[in-house]
C-alpha cells in the first residue's frame, strides 16, 4: 500500500512551508474578493489564507503560462560596418520547481492532456518539459458532483488519481494524503506528518459517497463518430452556437486547452533587446485561423465552436484515444451566456442517432 | 429677509426730507426699516480719499453692527454711503486687508457681513412693479419726470450691481409704476458737480446747469433724484446753474421717495416737501388738474 | 537612453504641425528658454491625437503628457481641434479613476505666432510635473482588493416581474414570426437558476421564452450579426438602450429590427446568487414571489430578495421599460428620478489616487485576456478586428502584465466614450469578476457632465457627443496658462 | 532598412549648445542605422550633395536629418533624397535647433535630448512607407462667390485668361459695397464712374456667367472637381424678358418699401431696380412688400410691363454647376452699432452710419446728393464724425481695426465741405491710419485745406440737447480736456465684420474662419489668398479688412492662382492621405461622420459596407484614424504604428 499521511487542519501552514522548502513555489487556491468572488492559484507565502475550493481558473499556468518569454535576443553592430549585425539568443527555459496544492482531479487530468503535445510528441517542448518535470500535483478529491461538472462522462471522476502525485481527501477537519506517484511517495515519506493508514477506509467511504452523488453518465462511446458525421451539418452547428459570443473564456479556463500564439516584441537593440513571447491563444478567436494570405477558413463563430467541440469529443479521441475534455465544467459555469457543451454533445448524439 | 437700515449723516441733516419720505414710503409698503444702533460715519468724502484702511474700518464697524443685529441685508438711501460700504465690504474679503483693518478696531469685525444694497433696490426687491401699482392712491398720470441717478449709484458696474451703468432704469420703473411719464433722460448718470461745490463753484454750476437745462428742454415737470448731494446741488444751487446755462429754471428736484409718497397719497408734510427750495407746488397743482381731468 | 538622472522627467508632447509646433518653433527662434524635459511628437492635427496615445505614454513610463494644437476655430483642418477638445477633456476626467493624477496630462491651444505663450505653457507644465515628481507605476503598487457596497436602495421597487404579460407577448411574437429571420430572447439554461439566449424561429421556440430576474444577458449584442436581416428582439429597458445606441450609430437599421418589450423589475446578480448557492449538484425548485426568488438546491432552500441580490445597475436604473419598442405590453413601475452613483464607481470615488492604482493592480492581475468583456459588449462592433491583438496597428503586446491588461480596459472604455449605456455586460461576463464596469461608468459620468447630461442610447436621432462638437463648448473651458 | 543620420551643426546655431559629434556617435547604436555624420551646414549645397553621396555610397534607403524645424527645411531635404532616388517619404527630420539648441543652455541635457529626438525619428522612419501621388483631371472653370469689386476683378482677370467664370451674387446687382459709395479716396473720383465700366464688362464678357440674386446652396468634391448647387432666388420677374425700362417701378403703388441699397435712408417701390447702373439691370419684386404677393390684389406691374416679364408665381430654382476651383469674395457687413447706446445706438434719427452718409452724398441717393438731416430734412451746419465705432474696441468684442474708416472719414469730411461750404466738420479719432499711397497727404488736406477739426479722443456720449441739435461729449486727449460739440448730424464710422452668412459659407467650403467670421488664409504672410482647402481662394474683405486697391489686388492675385492652377491639365494630390484597410473596416461609418472634408464615403465591397477615402479630397488631418476604433483607417505618414514607435522610443527606456 502507498504511503498515507494525515494532515490536521491546523497543520496546513506548516505543511505548505515544508513544501516550499522542496519547491521554488507552491501554488495554492486563494480567494480574490470582488463583487464576483473568484478563486485563483497563487504562490503561497506565509500567512496567506488558503481555501480548498475548486478554483475558478485551473492551475494550467504552472506549466503553460498565460504569456512566457521563450527567448530574448540582442542585436549588436560591427562598428566597422554598421550594417553587419550579430544576433545573440538566450533561450534558457525559465522553470520554477512547483507544487500545486489542492487542485481537483479534473485539473490534474488536464496535465495529462497537455503532456501529449508538449511532452510526448515528436518534439518535446523544452519550456514545458522543464516545468512539468519539476511539478508535483496535490489533488483534493471532490466530495460531491456539481451542477456543471461531468468528469465521469469523460473517463474521470471525483477521486480520479490521473495526473496527481498525491491524492488528498477531506475527512471532517483533516486531510488524508495518499501518495500516487513515486514523486508523491518520496515527498510524503520525507514529511513529518503522522501516518494515516487507519483512516484510509473512511476516505474510501467519502470517495464512494461522492461517486454516488453523481447523476448517471450518458454513454459517449459513439460521440466521436457522430460528431464527425455532423461536420457538414451547418444547421446543427448554427442552432447550437447561435448564442456564442466568440470570447475566450471557455478555452482559457479549460485545463486541457493548450493552443498558443507566438509574437516578437522589440527591435533587439538597446538595453531591452527583443523578446519572443508565447501566449495563450484560442480557437474562438478569428485570428486563430487567420492565414498569412489573408484567408480565414473559420470566419464565423459557428465553425470555431464546431472546432472546439469536435476537437474535444471527436478528432482528439479518434487520434489519441481519450477525450481532451475532463468535464470540469468551467466552460459552462463561466460562459457569459451559459452555453453548455454537454448539451451540444448530447444533441449530437441524438441528432446523428 | 431681515434688513438693517443705515441712514447716513445727510439723513440727519441736509436731507431730512429724504429720510422722512423713505421711512414713510417703506412703512407704507410694509418694508420695516430698523435703524442700526450706534452707527457711525461711513467714511465717505474725507476718509476714503486719504486712507482706504481707515475708511474701511469705519465701514467695517457699521457692517459689524448690522451683522450682530442678525441682518441679512443692509439698506442705505445714500449712494455715497452705499458706494463706500460696498467698496469696503469688497476689500475686506481679502484676508490681509481685513487683518490690517481689524487691527484698527477695538473689536475685530464679525465673520460674515450682510449684503449691502440701496433703499431703491430694497424697495424693488420687496415689492415688484405690479405690487406698487396696486398701492397707488393718486395716479401720477400726466407728470413728466426726468430720473436722475447721479454718478455713484451705478458705478463701478461690477460692484454696484445696478444694471447698465450708463443707462440704469430702476427709478424709471418704480415711478412709471406710479403712473408718471418717464423721459428718456440722456444725462441720467452725468456728474452734477457736487464734489466741486466748495472749491470750483463755476464748474458745479456748469454741470448742474447742463442737467437742468436738458430736463427743462425736454419739458420735465420735475427731476427725480436718489442722492442727497445731487438734490442739494440741483435744488439749492439752481439760480447759479441757471446763470451758467444762460437760462431760467423753476425745476422742482424731488427725491424719488417723495414722488412715490405722493402717488401713495401720503401728505406733503409727511414727505417733507416743505423743505424743497424750488417749491413742488407747480407739481401738485398739475397733479390736481390732471386728477380733475381723469 | 535613460532620462537624465535627477535632472529631467519624461514629458511627452503631441503637437499639431500647423499651430503648436509652429509656436514651439517661434519660441525657439526667439530664443525663449525652456526646460529640456519635453520631447515633441509632431502630428498633423490635434484631432490626430488619439487619447490612447496619451494613456499609452503614461502607462509606459511618461511622467507627463502635453497635447497642443490650434486655438479653437483656427484649426488648419477646420474642425480637428474641436473633436480633440471633447476627446481630450473626456480623457482628462477619466484618468483619475485609474489612479493616474490628471494633472499629469494637459492640453493647451497655442498658435504658430505665440512663442511666448508656448514658452510659458512648457515652463509651467514642466514645473508642475517636477513638483509632482516621477509618476508612480502600476507595477510597483501593492495589490489592494475591495468590494463595492451593494446595500443599495433602488429608484423603483424591484421584483420578479412574474405578472408580466409574457403569454400575450408570445402570441404577438408568433404573429410576427413569419416576417422575421428570428426573434432573440431568453430561455432557461442548464438549470432553473441560469438563463441562456433563445433564438426563436418557430412557434415551439416561442413557447420556451422566459421573462424574469434570470434574464441577465443583453440580447442587443447579437443584433449587428443579423445586419440586413429583419430580426426581432425582446428587451429589458437597459437592453433597449443598447438597441437605440446601435441605431444612433447606424450599426443596425430601424427597419431591420422589431423590438418587443415588457416592463423589467430588475435582474439578479448571478455572481452573488452563485456564491450564496455554493456547490450544489442540482436545483430542485425555483419559486417566484413578488419580491424575490427561492431556490431549492440539493434540498436546501435559499432565499434571494431582489432588493438584496439585484445587479448593481438595476438599483440606479431609470428605464425599466424599453425606451424604443414596436410592442410594449404592460406598465413599468414609476421611477423616482434621483441621480445616483453606481456602487462600483462609488467605491472608487471613496479611494485616494494611490489606492485606485493599487486597486486596479490587485484586480487586473488575474485578467486572463479572454476578452469576454469585449465580446459581451453590444457596442464592441470591431470584434474580430479589435486592436487588442492586432500588429498593425500594434497598440498592445501579448505580455500578461498589468499594463497591457489595464491598457486594454482603457481602450475599451475610451472607445465607449459617449456610447456606453451602462448595461454592465462587460463586468458580468468577466469569469474572474474584475469590476471593469466602473471605468465605463466614469466615462459616462464625464460625458454627462460635459454634454448636458447626455446619456447614450436614449434617442435614436441623437448624435453621440464624441462624434460631434460645438464651436463654443458650454462646459469645457481652457485652462488658464496666464 | 539602411538608415543614414545627418546631425547638422547649423554653424554654431546647434553646435553651440549640442555636441553634434556625440549625437552622431550615439545614433550609430540605433536600429537600422548604418551611417551617421555631423555636417556643419546640411542644407547648404555641399551638405545636400553629401546626403546624396551617402545614399549612393552606403546604399541608404532612409535618411534622418537632425537640424532646424521641418517646417523650414523638410521640403528641401525631401527633394534632396528624391534626387538620389529615394521616395521623399523615406525621410524624417529631428528638430534640434528650434526645439533644442535655441531654448536650452545645458549642453549635456541638450545633447541627450537631441539624441533622443534622433532616436524617435529613426523609430518613426523604420515604419515609413514610400508614398506616391495620384494624378487627376481638372475641370477648368471657376466659381466666384460675391460680386463686389474683388469678385468682379477676379472674374474679369480669369475670364480674360480664357477661363469660364461663374459669378455668384446674393443681391440683384453686382457692385457690392463700392457701388454704394459716392466718391473714393484719396483721389475723390466717382465710385460709379470707375466701377461702372467694370460691371458692364462683366455683363458683356463671353466667358462670364452671372447668377445674381442667387446663393450657394451646397458644394461637394475637391480641387479640380467641385460640384456646386446654386439657388436662384425667385425675383418674380422673368429676366429674359425684362428690359430694365423701369416702368413697373414708376407705377408700383407700394412706395414704402425700405431701400436696402440706400442703407435704409430712403424708401423705394416693391418692384425696383436698385440703382441706375445696376448689372444686371433687371427688376426684382420684394416679396414682403408687394401687394400682389402679400395681399393677393394689385397686379399693376404685370399690367404695365411692356414685355410681360412679371411672374408672380415664380419659385426658387436650383442649378448645378461643375467647377475646378472657387474664389470666395463675400466682403463685409457693418457690425451692429446699436450696441453703442451712448452714441444713441439707433434711437436718434440724425446719428447715422458712414455708409448711410455716403448715400446722402451720392447723386443717386435718396436726397439726390444734397446733404440733409434725416429727421427734418434741414442742411446740417455742424457735422461730427466719430471713428472706431466697433473697431479696436474690446468692450464690444471687436479688437481689430477696420482698416479704411480713417480714410473715408477724411473723404466724407472733405466732400461735406464741398457740398456745404459754410459747414464745420469735427472728427473724433483714436489714431489716424493712413499708410497707403497718397493717403497721409489726403488726410492732411482734409485738416489743412478743408479746415476739418480733428480731435484725438473718444466720445463718451451723444444726446439731444432738447433744441433740435445733439451734444457730443468727448475728450481731447492732446489738450487733456473734455470737449462738448453741438452737432446737427453725427456720422459713425461703424466697424466692419464678415458678411452675414460667412460662417455658414465657410462650413460649406470647409475652410476655417476666425472669431469674427473672416476666412482664414493659409499663411498670413506667404499664402494670403490661399486657404487650407485646396482649390479655394480668398479675395477682398472676406479675408480681413482692406480697402478697394487691396481688394482689387487680391482679386487679381486669386485670378493668377486660378490661371496657374489651370495651366496644368492634371493635378497631383499630396499622398499623405488616409487609407482604409478594408479587411479591418467594419463599416460603422464613424470616420465618415467626423471627416471635416467629406473625404470619406461608404462603398460596398463584396456585399459589405466599407469606408472609402477620396484621396483627392483628403487633407490628411487624421481625425478618421483617431476615430476608427479598430484602426482600419490609417493616415499615411502618421499611422498609429508610426506614432506609437515614437512613443515607445521615448517611454520604453
Amino acid at each position: 500500500m502507498s504511503t498515507i499521511r494525515i494532515l490536521a487542519s491546523d497543520g496546513l501552514p506548516a505543511f505548505l512551508s515544508f513544501l516550499s522548502q522542496k519547491h521554488q513555489r507552491v501554488l495554492v487556491p486563494v480567494v480574490k474578493s470582488a463583487n464576483k468572488r473568484s478563486v485563483i492559484f497563487e504562490p503561497w507565502r506565509a500567512g496567506m489564507p488558503v481555501v480548498l475550493e475548486k478554483a475558478t481558473v485551473p492551475p494550467k499556468e504552472a506549466v503553460l503560462p498565460q504569456c512566457e518569454t521563450l527567448l530574448t535576443y540582442k542585436k549588436s553592430k560591427n562598428q566597422e560596418d554598421l550594417g553587419d549585425i550579430t544576433v545573440s539568443l538566450d533561450d534558457t527555459p525559465e522553470a520554477l520547481s512547483t507544487a500545486i496544492f489542492a487542485c481537483r482531479p479534473c485539473d490534474a487530468r488536464g496535465f495529462r492532456v497537455l503532456d501529449r503535445p508538449f511532452l510526448n510528441g515528436l518534439f518535446p517542448d523544452p519550456y514545458y518539459k522543464a516545468r512539468r518535470e519539476s511539478l508535483t500535483v496535490f489533488t483534493i478529491t471532490c466530495s460531491s458532483g456539481c451542477n456543471t461538472c461531468f468528469c465521469h462522462w469523460v473517463g474521470g471522476g471525483p477521486s480520479s488519481p490521473e495526473g496527481s502525485d498525491v491524492l488528498m481527501t477531506k475527512i471532517e477537519e483533516a486531510l488524508m494524503l495518499q501518495a500516487i506517484s513515486p514523486a508523491g511517495e518520496a515527498l510524503l515519506k520525507d514529511c513529518d506528518l503522522p501516518d494515516g493508514r487507519d483512516i484510509f477506509p473512511r476516505a474510501e467511504a467519502a470517495r464512494k459517497a461522492a461517486w454516488a452523488s453523481l447523476a448517471p453518465a450518458p454513454d459517449l462511446k459513439q460521440a466521436p463518430q457522430k460528431i464527425a458525421a455532423l461536420f457538414g451539418n451547418d444547421d446543427f452547428w448554427q442552432s447550437q452556437t447561435s448564442g456564442c459570443l466568440s470570447c475566450g473564456a471557455c478555452t482559457y479556463l479549460c485545463p486541457a486547452c493548450y493552443c498558443f500564439n507566438i509574437t516578437d516584441e522589440g527591435d533587439g537593440f538597446g538595453v531591452h533587446g527583443g523578446r519572443r513571447l508565447r501566449s495563450w491563444d484560442n480557437c474562438m478567436s478569428s485570428l486563430f485561423t487567420h492565414e498569412a494570405s489573408g484567408h480565414n477558413p473559420r470566419m464565423l463563430k459557428t465553425p470555431r465552436m464546431r472546432n472546439r467541440v469536435s476537437h474535444k469529443f471527436s478528432t482528439y479521441p479518434e487520434n489519441w484515444g481519450t477525450f481532451s475534455c475532463n468535464g470540469c465544467g468551467r466552460c459552462i459555469s463561466n460562459c457569459p451566456v451559459s452555453l453548455d457543451i454537454r448539451a451540444i454533445v448530447l444533441a449530437a448524439l441524438d441528432n446523428a442517432g | 429677509m431681515t434688513y438693517a437700515y443705515y441712514p447716513g449723516c445727510s439723513a440727519k441733516g441736509s436731507s431730512t426730507d429724504y429720510e422722512k419720505s423713505t421711512q414713510a414710503v417703506c412703512d407704507f409698503l410694509g418694508l420695516t426699516l430698523v435703524e442700526m444702533p450706534d452707527w457711525n460715519c461711513c467714511g465717505s468724502t474725507p476718509a476714503h480719499a486719504v486712507d482706504t484702511e481707515l475708511s474701511a474700518a469705519l465701514c467695517a464697524r457699521n457692517l459689524d453692527i448690522a451683522a450682530r443685529q442678525g441682518a441679512e441685508m443692509l439698506l442705505t438711501p445714500c449712494p455715497s454711503c452705499l458706494s463706500n460700504l460696498k467698496h469696503a465690504a469688497n476689500r475686506l474679503e481679502k484676508p490681509e486687508f481685513r487683518a490690517r483693518v481689524d487691527a484698527l478696531l477695538d473689536n475685530p469685525a464679525a465673520g460674515n457681513f450682510p449684503a449691502v444694497t440701496s433703499v431703491m433696490q430694497g424697495i424693488a426687491a420687496h415689492c415688484d412693479v405690479n405690487d406698487i401699482a396696486k398701492h397707488i392712491r393718486k395716479n401720477l398720470k400726466g407728470l413728466k419726470l426726468a430720473a436722475y441717478y447721479g454718478c455713484l449709484m451705478s458705478r463701478p458696474a461690477e460692484l454696484m450691481d445696478f444694471g447698465d451703468p450708463e443707462n440704469p432704469s430702476l427709478m424709471e420703473n418704480l415711478l412709471a409704476a406710479c403712473g408718471a411719464e418717464m423721459l428718456d433722460f440722456p444725462l441720467k448718470t452725468a456728474c452734477c458737480g457736487a464734489s466741486y461745490g466748495i472749491p470750483e463753484r463755476a464748474v458745479t454750476a456748469r454741470l448742474s446747469g447742463r442737467i437742468l437745462k436738458l430736463a427743462a428742454c425736454m419739458q420735465a415737470d420735475a427731476v427725480a433724484v436718489a442722492c442727497p448731494l445731487c438734490q442739494m446741488n440741483l435744488d439749492l444751487r439752481q439760480p447759479q446753474a441757471a446763470k451758467a446755462a444762460d437760462a431760467f429754471f423753476n425745476m422742482p428736484v424731488l427725491y424719488f421717495t417723495q414722488i412715490m409718497g405722493l402717488a401713495f397719497g401720503l401728505s406733503p408734510a409727511a414727505l417733507g416737501l416743505e423743505k424743497l427750495r424750488v417749491s413742488a407746488d407747480s407739481l401738485l397743482r398739475k397733479l390736481e388738474a390732471e386728477g380733475g381731468k381723469s | 537612453m535613460p532620462v537624465l538622472n535627477s535632472k529631467e522627467l519624461r514629458i511627452v508632447g503631441f503637437l499639431c504641425n500647423w499651430c503648436a509646433y509652429g509656436g514651439a518653433d517661434t519660441a525657439g527662434v526667439a530664443r525663449a528658454g525652456q526646460p529640456t524635459d519635453l520631447r515633441i511628437i509632431r502630428v498633423p492635427c490635434s484631432g490626430r491625437v488619439d487619447p490612447l496615445f496619451v494613456l499609452k505614454a503614461l502607462l509606459e513610463g511618461a511622467d507627463g503628457v502635453l497635447v497642443s494644437g490650434c486655438h479653437p476655430r483656427d484649426c488648419h483642418y477646420a474642425a480637428g481641434n474641436f473633436y480633440a477638445r471633447r476627446r481630450l477633456e473626456v480623457l482628462k476626467r477619466f484618468l483619475p479613476v485609474l489612479g493616474i493624477d490628471d494633472a499629469r496630462f494637459e492640453y493647451a491651444w497655442v498658435s504658430a505666432s505665440e512663442g511666448q505663450r508656448w514658452q510659458h505653457v512648457v515652463t509651467s507644465f514642466t514645473k508642475r510635473i517636477h513638483a509632482m515628481g516621477p509618476a508612480p507605476h502600476f507595477d510597483d503598487a501593492k495589490p489592494l482588493l475591495r468590494v463595492a457596497d451593494m446595500a443599495l436602495t433602488a429608484l423603483r421597487p424591484l421584483g420578479t416581474a412574474q405578472n408580466a404579460a409574457v403569454n400575450e407577448l408570445k402570441q404577438v411574437i408568433k404573429d410576427k414570426l413569419p416576417e422575421l429571420n428570428c426573434v432573440i430572447g431568453w430561455q432557461q439554461g442548464y438549470d432553473g437558476a441560469h438563463a441562456t439566449p433563445l433564438f426563436m424561429k418557430t412557434p415551439e421556440d416561442v413557447d420556451k421564452l422566459s421573462w424574469g430576474p434570470f434574464n441577465v444577458m443583453n440580447p442587443a449584442v447579437y443584433l449587428p450579426l443579423f445586419k440586413g436581416k429583419k430580426t426581432g428582439v425582446v428587451v429589458k429597458g437597459c437592453d433597449s438602450r443598447s438597441v437605440v445606441e446601435l441605431l444612433q450609430e447606424n450599426l443596425i437599421k430601424r427597419e431591420d429590427v422589431i423590438i418587443f418589450a415588457l416592463p423589467c423589475e430588475g435582474t439578479l446578480d448571478i455572481a452573488r446568487v452563485n456564491e450564496k448557492l455554493g456547490r450544489y449538484t442540482r436545483i430542485n425548485a425555483v419559486a417566484y414571489d413578488e419580491a424575490g426568488v427561492t431556490i431549492t438546491a440539493d434540498g436546501k432552500e435559499h432565499r434571494f430578495c431582489m432588493n438584496d441580490f439585484a445587479q448593481g445597475k438595476c438599483y440606479g436604473c431609470a428605464t425599466p421599460m424599453a425606451v424604443l419598442a414596436d410592442t410594449r405590453l404592460g406598465e413599468p413601475h414609476k421611477v423616482n428620478p434621483v441621480s445616483s452613483v453606481p456602487p462600483e464607481l462609488a467605491m472608487l470615488d471613496d479611494m485616494a489616487l494611490s489606492e485606485r492604482m493599487a486597486f486596479w493592480r490587485g484586480q487586473m492581475e488575474r485578467c486572463l485576456r479572454c476578452y469576454a468583456c469585449r465580446n459581451a459588449c453590444p457596442m464592441c462592433v470591431c470584434r474580430d478586428y479589435c486592436v487588442s491583438d492586432s500588429r498593425n496597428p500594434h497598440w498592445m503586446s501579448q505580455d500578461a502584465d498589468i499594463n497591457q491588461k489595464l491598457f486594454f480596459q482603457t481602450i475599451h472604455a475610451l472607445h465607449l466614450s459617449g456610447r456606453c449605456t451602462g448595461c454592465g455586460e462587460c463586468q458580468r461576463a468577466c469569469p474572474v469578476g474584475i469590476p471593469i464596469l466602473a471605468l465605463r461608468q466614469q466615462i459616462a459620468r464625464a460625458v454627462a457632465q460635459l454634454f448636458d447630461d447626455y446619456k447614450a442610447g436614449l434617442n435614436p436621432a441623437a448624435l453621440p457627443p464624441l462624434l460631434g462638437y460645438e464651436a463654443h463648448e458650454k462646459n469645457i473651458h481652457e485652462r488658464d496658462w496666464k | 532598412m539602411r538608415i543614414g543620420i545627418f546631425i547638422c551643426h547649423c554653424g554654431s546655431n546647434i553646435a553651440g549648445t549640442v555636441d553634434c559629434a556625440r549625437v552622431a556617435e550615439i545614433s550609430t547604436g540605433f536600429p537600422d542605422v548604418v551611417y551617421a555624420t555631423d555636417p556643419v551646414y546640411t542644407c547648404a549645397e555641399p551638405g545636400q550633395a553629401a546626403i546624396e553621396a551617402a545614399i549612393h555610397d552606403h546604399r541608404l534607403d532612409g535618411v534622418v536629418v537632425a537640424s532646424c524645424s521641418p517646417r523650414m527645411h523638410e521640403p528641401t531635404f525631401r527633394r534632396t533624397v528624391e534626387r538620389a532616388g529615394l521616395n521623399r517619404y523615406l525621410f524624417e527630420m529631428a528638430n534640434i535647433r528650434e526645439h533644442v539648441s535655441w531654448i536650452g543652455k545645458d549642453r549635456d541635457a541638450n545633447t541627450n535630448k537631441a539624441a533622443e529626438l534622433v532616436k524617435m525619428a529613426v523609430a518613426k522612419l523604420r515604419n515609413n512607407r514610400p508614398l506616391l501621388a495620384k494624378s487627376f483631371e481638372v475641370n477648368k472653370k471657376v466659381l466666384i462667390v460675391g460680386g463686389g469689386v474683388a469678385g468682379i476683378q477676379a472674374a474679369l482677370d480669369c475670364a480674360d485668361g480664357g477661363v469660364p467664370v461663374i459669378l455668384l451674387e446674393r443681391e440683384s446687382t453686382i457692385g457690392g459695397k463700392m457701388a454704394k459709395l459716392d466718391k473714393t479716396f484719396p483721389t475723390v473720383d466717382c465710385s460709379a464712374c470707375i466701377l461702372g465700366p467694370k460691371m458692364v464688362d462683366v455683363a458683356q464678357h463671353p466667358n462670364i456667367t452671372l447668377y445674381a440674386y442667387s446663393e450657394l446652396e451646397d458644394i461637394s468634391g475637391y480641387i479640380g472637381n467641385f460640384t456646386v448647387k446654386i439657388r436662384k432666388r425667385a425675383t418674380y420677374v422673368n429676366w429674359e424678358k425684362c428690359t430694365g425700362c423701369g416702368a413697373c417701378s414708376e407705377k408700383c403703388p407700394s412706395k414704402k418699401t425700405p431701400d436696402t441699397f440706400n442703407e435704409l435712408t430712403g424708401v423705394t417701390t416693391a418692384i425696383n431696380i436698385p440703382f441706375p447702373q445696376a448689372i444686371p439691370k433687371k427688376a426684382v419684386i420684394s416679396a414682403e412688400h408687394c401687394r400682389q404677393l402679400t395681399k393677393g390684389k394689385c397686379g399693376v406691374c404685370a399690367k404695365i410691363c411692356p414685355t410681360g416679364a412679371v411672374v408672380y408665381d415664380m419659385q426658387d430654382d436650383v442649378v448645378t454647376e461643375e467647377v475646378g476651383c472657387i474664389i470666395a469674395a463675400t466682403g463685409y457687413d457693418l457690425m451692429d452699432w446699436t450696441v453703442y447706446r451712448e452714441y444713441g445706438g439707433g434711437q436718434y434719427p440724425d446719428v447715422i452710419t458712414s455708409l448711410q452718409y455716403e448715400r446722402l452724398l451720392s447723386t443717386s441717393g435718396p436726397t439726390g446728393g444734397h446733404i440733409r438731416r434725416p429727421s427734418d430734412g434741414l442742411e446740417p451746419k455742424h457735422i461730427v464724425f466719430i471713428q472706431c465705432v466697433g473697431s479696436r474696441d474690446k468692450s464690444v468684442g471687436r479688437p481689430y481695426c477696420s482698416g479704411f474708416c480713417c480714410m473715408y472719414t477724411a473723404k466724407q469730411a472733405v466732400l461735406t465741405k464741398d457740398h456745404l461750404p459754410f459747414s464745420q466738420s469735427y472728427v473724433f479719432y483714436m489714431d489716424i491710419r493712413a499708410p497707403g499711397k497718397l493717403y497721409d497727404e489726403f488726410t492732411r488736406r482734409a485738416v489743412e485745406e478743408y479746415g476739418v477739426e480733428y480731435i484725438r479722443g473718444r466720445v463718451s456720449a451723444v444726446y439731444p440737447d432738447g433744441e433740435g441739435a445733439y451734444v457730443v461729449m468727448g475728450v481731447d486727449t492732446l489738450l487733456g480736456r473734455s470737449v462738448e460739440i453741438k452737432a446737427d448730424i453725427v456720422v459713425l464710422a461703424v466697424g466692419i465684420e464678415a458678411s452675414r452668412g460667412a460662417a455658414a459659407l465657410a462650413e460649406k467650403l470647409r475652410i476655417s474662419y476666425d472669431n469674427y467670421g473672416f476666412f482664414m488664409e493659409s499663411h498670413v504672410k506667404l499664402k494670403p489668398v490661399e486657404t487650407n482647402t485646396a482649390g479655394v481662394f480668398l479675395a477682398g474683405v472676406c479675408q480681413g479688412a482692406k480697402d478697394i486697391p487691396a481688394s482689387v489686388a487680391q482679386g487679381s492675385a486669386t485670378a493668377a492662382k486660378v490661371l496657374a492652377l489651370f495651366a496644368r491639365d492634371r493635378l497631383e494630390n499630396d499622398p499623405q492621405t488616409a487609407q482604409v484597410d478594408t479587411r479591418r473596416c467594419v463599416g460603422c461609418g464613424k470616420c465618415i461622420r467626423c471627416c471635416p472634408f467629406g473625404a470619406l464615403k461608404e462603398t460596398t465591397i463584396r456585399g459589405e459596407i466599407k469606408a472609402d477615402v477620396i484621396e483627392t479630397v483628403c487633407q490628411g488631418c487624421g481625425l478618421c484614424t483617431t476615430t476608427c476604433p479598430q484602426g482600419a483607417v490609417q493616415l499615411s505618414h502618421a499611422t498609429d504604428n508610426q506614432i506609437l514607435a515614437e512613443v515607445n522610443a521615448l517611454c520604453r527606456c
